[in-house]
């Protein structure tokens, strides 16, 4: 294994004390691995997180007009629920807080029961639950979608309704809302290797790629021969495009990201055709992202997420916001 | 207790690549953790009684792994000492109680149901190969013994499930044909808890 | 090879229309693989370039207040001439363009040529030669050091200069001095795959890196065993220091530069050990970024370069400007 | 002129793996895609003399490919025409200017000297060769046998050169080692315009 860290057990406290020191605006909650604005703010707070290895996610979208805390696990694996607590203990003022959490087992059941003892302590706590992987055939009483990518646009839109001064309830609505309006899909190039099992997690012959992969290396729809770039951005917008319901005329947000590996070329490359597709389909695109969003780790590979925006929506992801790997829409 | 913290710190990366197949790798890493943190805990006490031992077990996974497994294990193995504290001799009547309180604690936060190709598939059959064979009459070892075979057996048809909860479940038939990780390591853990105490009653 | 591409023939065109039509501001010259800012403005022009495969360097520094255009030749290939003339007369205004280059054979001679074939219009053009890499040893007459990615600050502080309104040969007498100022060094963790040569430029045994490195995959000081990141880390940062001369109480501006595909996990453990070993030498950063500015495709590593500061220079580099790939320093 | 063309089209690969050793690996791809382009250029003229063929590959050569061969090759082969052109027959007089012309022209833009490990290792001693055979009262044929082994020597050569200039000029003691790229390319194009014309002077 190759990698830029020290010791594998080290990587979490070691990236976090990194993007603190990079970042004049963040601070850690002593003796956690929760990442907070150094200055705190009236209103509702929001807190996200999960297992590391989505980096920037969600470490690097705590600022204002964004998150107000991010609770990290180890790679891959959700925080306990005293770190979530803890978290929330650190941030709720008397608007109380609300847990963007993407569909996993852990995720669900750590912030989950963080939030039932916060509401214990007093504390006004709601949870809402990303599964915004349209990849996967889904039965109707199964556990539902994986939430990737498209979570950082939940983020954005729920930042700037709590920045607005919104009241929980109102808030915690536009992030379901936003979360129905979204839809999400990926293709891996190469594996990811966590650092503590020091080798990647499968492989792919040469000329192999995975669709539809989970963004912890996950198996996906199928594996597949690689085509041409243009060919996998059709048919994963294609694919998002008839399981989220998006025709002709409807207005979108397009996130293109970046799994960790994908060199600036190719994602330009995949940007091009996203926006050449979704014309073509008729779909407007009024804001579009290309970078490094939410990750797995080290895979090479992108993926799309596609929002559906109305007036009020839009105005949400164009809010001001700062934090370490927030962009501006384009 | 040690020999928990052992089969499971030694036999993580077997977990790990279990986990790989359909989830996502990590499952020996996080058990490992766990379990060596909580063998590290034991290590400093003087002594301690298997309800204490269990509960701190319990305790540990619950605040310092996270993942799946922090929750489901940990309330796990909390809820099964709770049943046995204050107990000076464990009894098969005691051990039952205590499976069960087990189970219904991954029951409870897990919502897993036995066919759904979890840690629930060893441990619901593991459990009632134990009561059945109490209810036969048979020895508390003999019924222990009956509890592993139950539990092997249990993780192998793990084998030919398709995951309905947790992170394979949404690879739908391509989950079909590996064993699911957390039965992997719920088979070693009652296989394991079950051989230290057929050895002691044997003495 | 797997690549998020179509054909590698394509890989340029391409990726450039992907970034024109995700940048509003930034056009592409008609014909060429030439970017330019779409409104014109007066004073000093700014233009840079070389071969693809830098991405996003150096079209994504297109920009107010940075540069004014950007020649793209094939990856890894100098452009030709007559596009670097093309570009020129394009982004030439009364006062004249400034071309900034690094310091390669192609890349001097192809835009060397077109200065003076546009002096021989009568379009004042200069040339300054952008050699931070320090890692190797250079004769007192050889070519000098290879460019590497401090170059993004180069841009930024001659950009910053003739946003001010200088003349030609002030923003010039800035560059040079920010050159001077400048070093770098970096380590590469795998080779990148050119896509027309459809597999890497060399291999790596799974514990071996290669310090110094080209950012075109020249080889570079020695290969040697992987070691803990902050020991790479340290070793970069000492060479630069000695070969620049910076010593305790200096000031400086730190870049930390991903070669390509070296996940932001990682990008973080080296900047929190970067900042600590400054501080530890006395010196003080008082600018720091972290991220993706110039790479060699697809290669695992990182760069990290020092520039130092007097209050001028700084203000240079704090001063407005956007662009696709800049970021405000912190 | 088309031998010329097709030798470098095939040969790309090696010579990308020879600058691949030390340099960036694109030297056949640089070349091959001038050539190439150059080559059907050369195809879609109804017939074309040498020092216009050599005229139209310095051109495309200049404004096409780019890198440090296009300016290098591009003047070389432009100036090597502007040496023959209006000639009807080629004299060894001519060649021998001709080299010159090319050598000159490449030396005056990239200032390498002999010994620095570039592909005026094998275009000096080429000529030089060439000149002497003349000298020495060879015929054009002769001279040119000579000059195809002067440069197939020079390539040689500099596999024990630490390079000066370039790319690789960097790499100082680990540049030894390896053959030039530039010089491979160099060599191929020299005995292949030789090859050419000793076919044509024995018709
Ligand atoms: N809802 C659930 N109830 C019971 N067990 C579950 C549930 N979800 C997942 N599991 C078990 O968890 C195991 C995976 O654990 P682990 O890999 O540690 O966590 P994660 O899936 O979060 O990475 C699965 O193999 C399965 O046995
Ligand atoms: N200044 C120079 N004069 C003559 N030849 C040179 C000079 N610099 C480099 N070369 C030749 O160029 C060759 C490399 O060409 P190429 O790989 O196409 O360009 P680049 O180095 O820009 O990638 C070297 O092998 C060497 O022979
Ligand atoms: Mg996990
Ligand atoms: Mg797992
Ligand atoms: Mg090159
Ligand atoms: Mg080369």
């Amino acid at each position: 294994m190759r990698k830029l860290i020290n010791d594998p057990d080290h990587v979490l406290p070691e990236m976090l004390e990194g993007l603190v020191r990079l970042s004049p605006g963040l601070a850690l909650l002593p003796g956690s691995n929760v990442v907070l604005r150094s200055e705190k703010t009236a209103g509702v707070a929001l807190i996200s997180g999960g297992g590391a290895g989505h980096e920037p996610a969600h470490v690097g979208f705590v600022g204002p007009g964004l998150l107000h805390a991010a609770v990290a696990g180890d790679v891959f694996t959700s925080p306990s629920t005293d770190a979530v607590l803890d978290a929330i203990r650190a941030v709720a003022g008397l608007e109380g807080v609300l847990l963007i959490v993407k569909n996993y087992t852990g995720d669900r059941l750590n912030f989950g029961l963080a939030a039932e003892m916060a509401r214990a302590e007093g504390i006004a706590a709601e949870m809402v639950i990303v599964a915004d992987d349209t990849a996967l055939d889904m039965g109707p009483d199964g556990v539902g979608p994986r939430g990737i990518a498209g979570t950082v646009l939940v983020h954005k839109v729920a930042g700037a309704a709590a920045a607005a001064g919104l009241d929980l309830a109102s808030v915690k609505a536009e992030a379901e809302a936003a979360i129905a309006a979204l839809g999400s899909m990926g293709v891996a190039l190469s594996a990811c290797t966590v650092p503590a099992a020091g080798k990647p997690g499968f492989t792919l012959a040469d000329d192999e790629i995975e669709l539809g992969l989970g963004i912890h290396g996950e198996a996906g729809v199928r594996r597949a021969p690689i085509e041409p770039a243009d060919n996998l951005v059709t048919l994963l917008l294609d694919r998002i495009l008839a399981q989220k319901g998006v025709k002709s005329g409807d207005r979108v947000a397009l996130l293109i990201n970046n799994l960790g590996a994908t060199p600036v070329m190719e994602l330009m490359i995949v940007a091009r055709q996203a926006l050449a597709v979704l014309e073509a389909r008729g779909i407007t695109v009024l804001r579009v992202w290309a970078g490094t969003f939410l990750t797995a780790i080290d895979m090479a590979g992108c993926s799309l997420s596609l929002m559906t925006l109305d007036q009020s929506r839009l105005a949400r992801l164009d809010a001001p916001a700062s934090a370490p790997a927030w962009i501006a829409g384009q | 207790m040690y020999d928990l913290v052992d089969i499971i710190v030694r036999e993580q990366g077997k977990l790990s690549e279990i986990d790989g197949q359909t989830g996502d790798g990590d499952h020996g890493v996080n058990m490992g953790k766990g379990f060596r943190i909580a063998g590290e805990r034991l290590r400093a006490l003087p002594s301690f009684t298997l309800p204490e031992g269990l509960a701190l077990l319990g305790d540990t996974l619950l605040s310092d792994i996270g993942g799946s497994m922090g929750p489901l294990y940990g309330t796990f193995f909390t809820d099964m000492s709770e049943v046995l504290d204050g107990k000076d001799i464990l009894t098969a009547a005691d051990f039952s109680a205590m499976l069960a309180a087990g189970l219904a604690a991954i029951q409870s936060l897990g919502e897993a149901k036995p066919g759904d190709k979890t840690l629930v598939d060893v441990l619901a059959p593991a459990r009632t190969a134990f009561d059945d064979a109490i209810a036969q009459g048979k020895s508390f070892s003999e019924a222990l013994q009956a509890l592993q075979t139950a539990a092997a057996a249990g993780l192998e048809a793990t084998r030919d499930m398709v995951a309905k909860v947790g992170r394979a479940s949404r690879l739908g038939e391509r989950s079909r044909g590996t064993l699911d990780a957390g039965a992997a390591s719920c088979d070693m853990i009652l296989e394991t808890l079950a051989a230290g105490l057929i050895k002691q009653l044997a003495v």
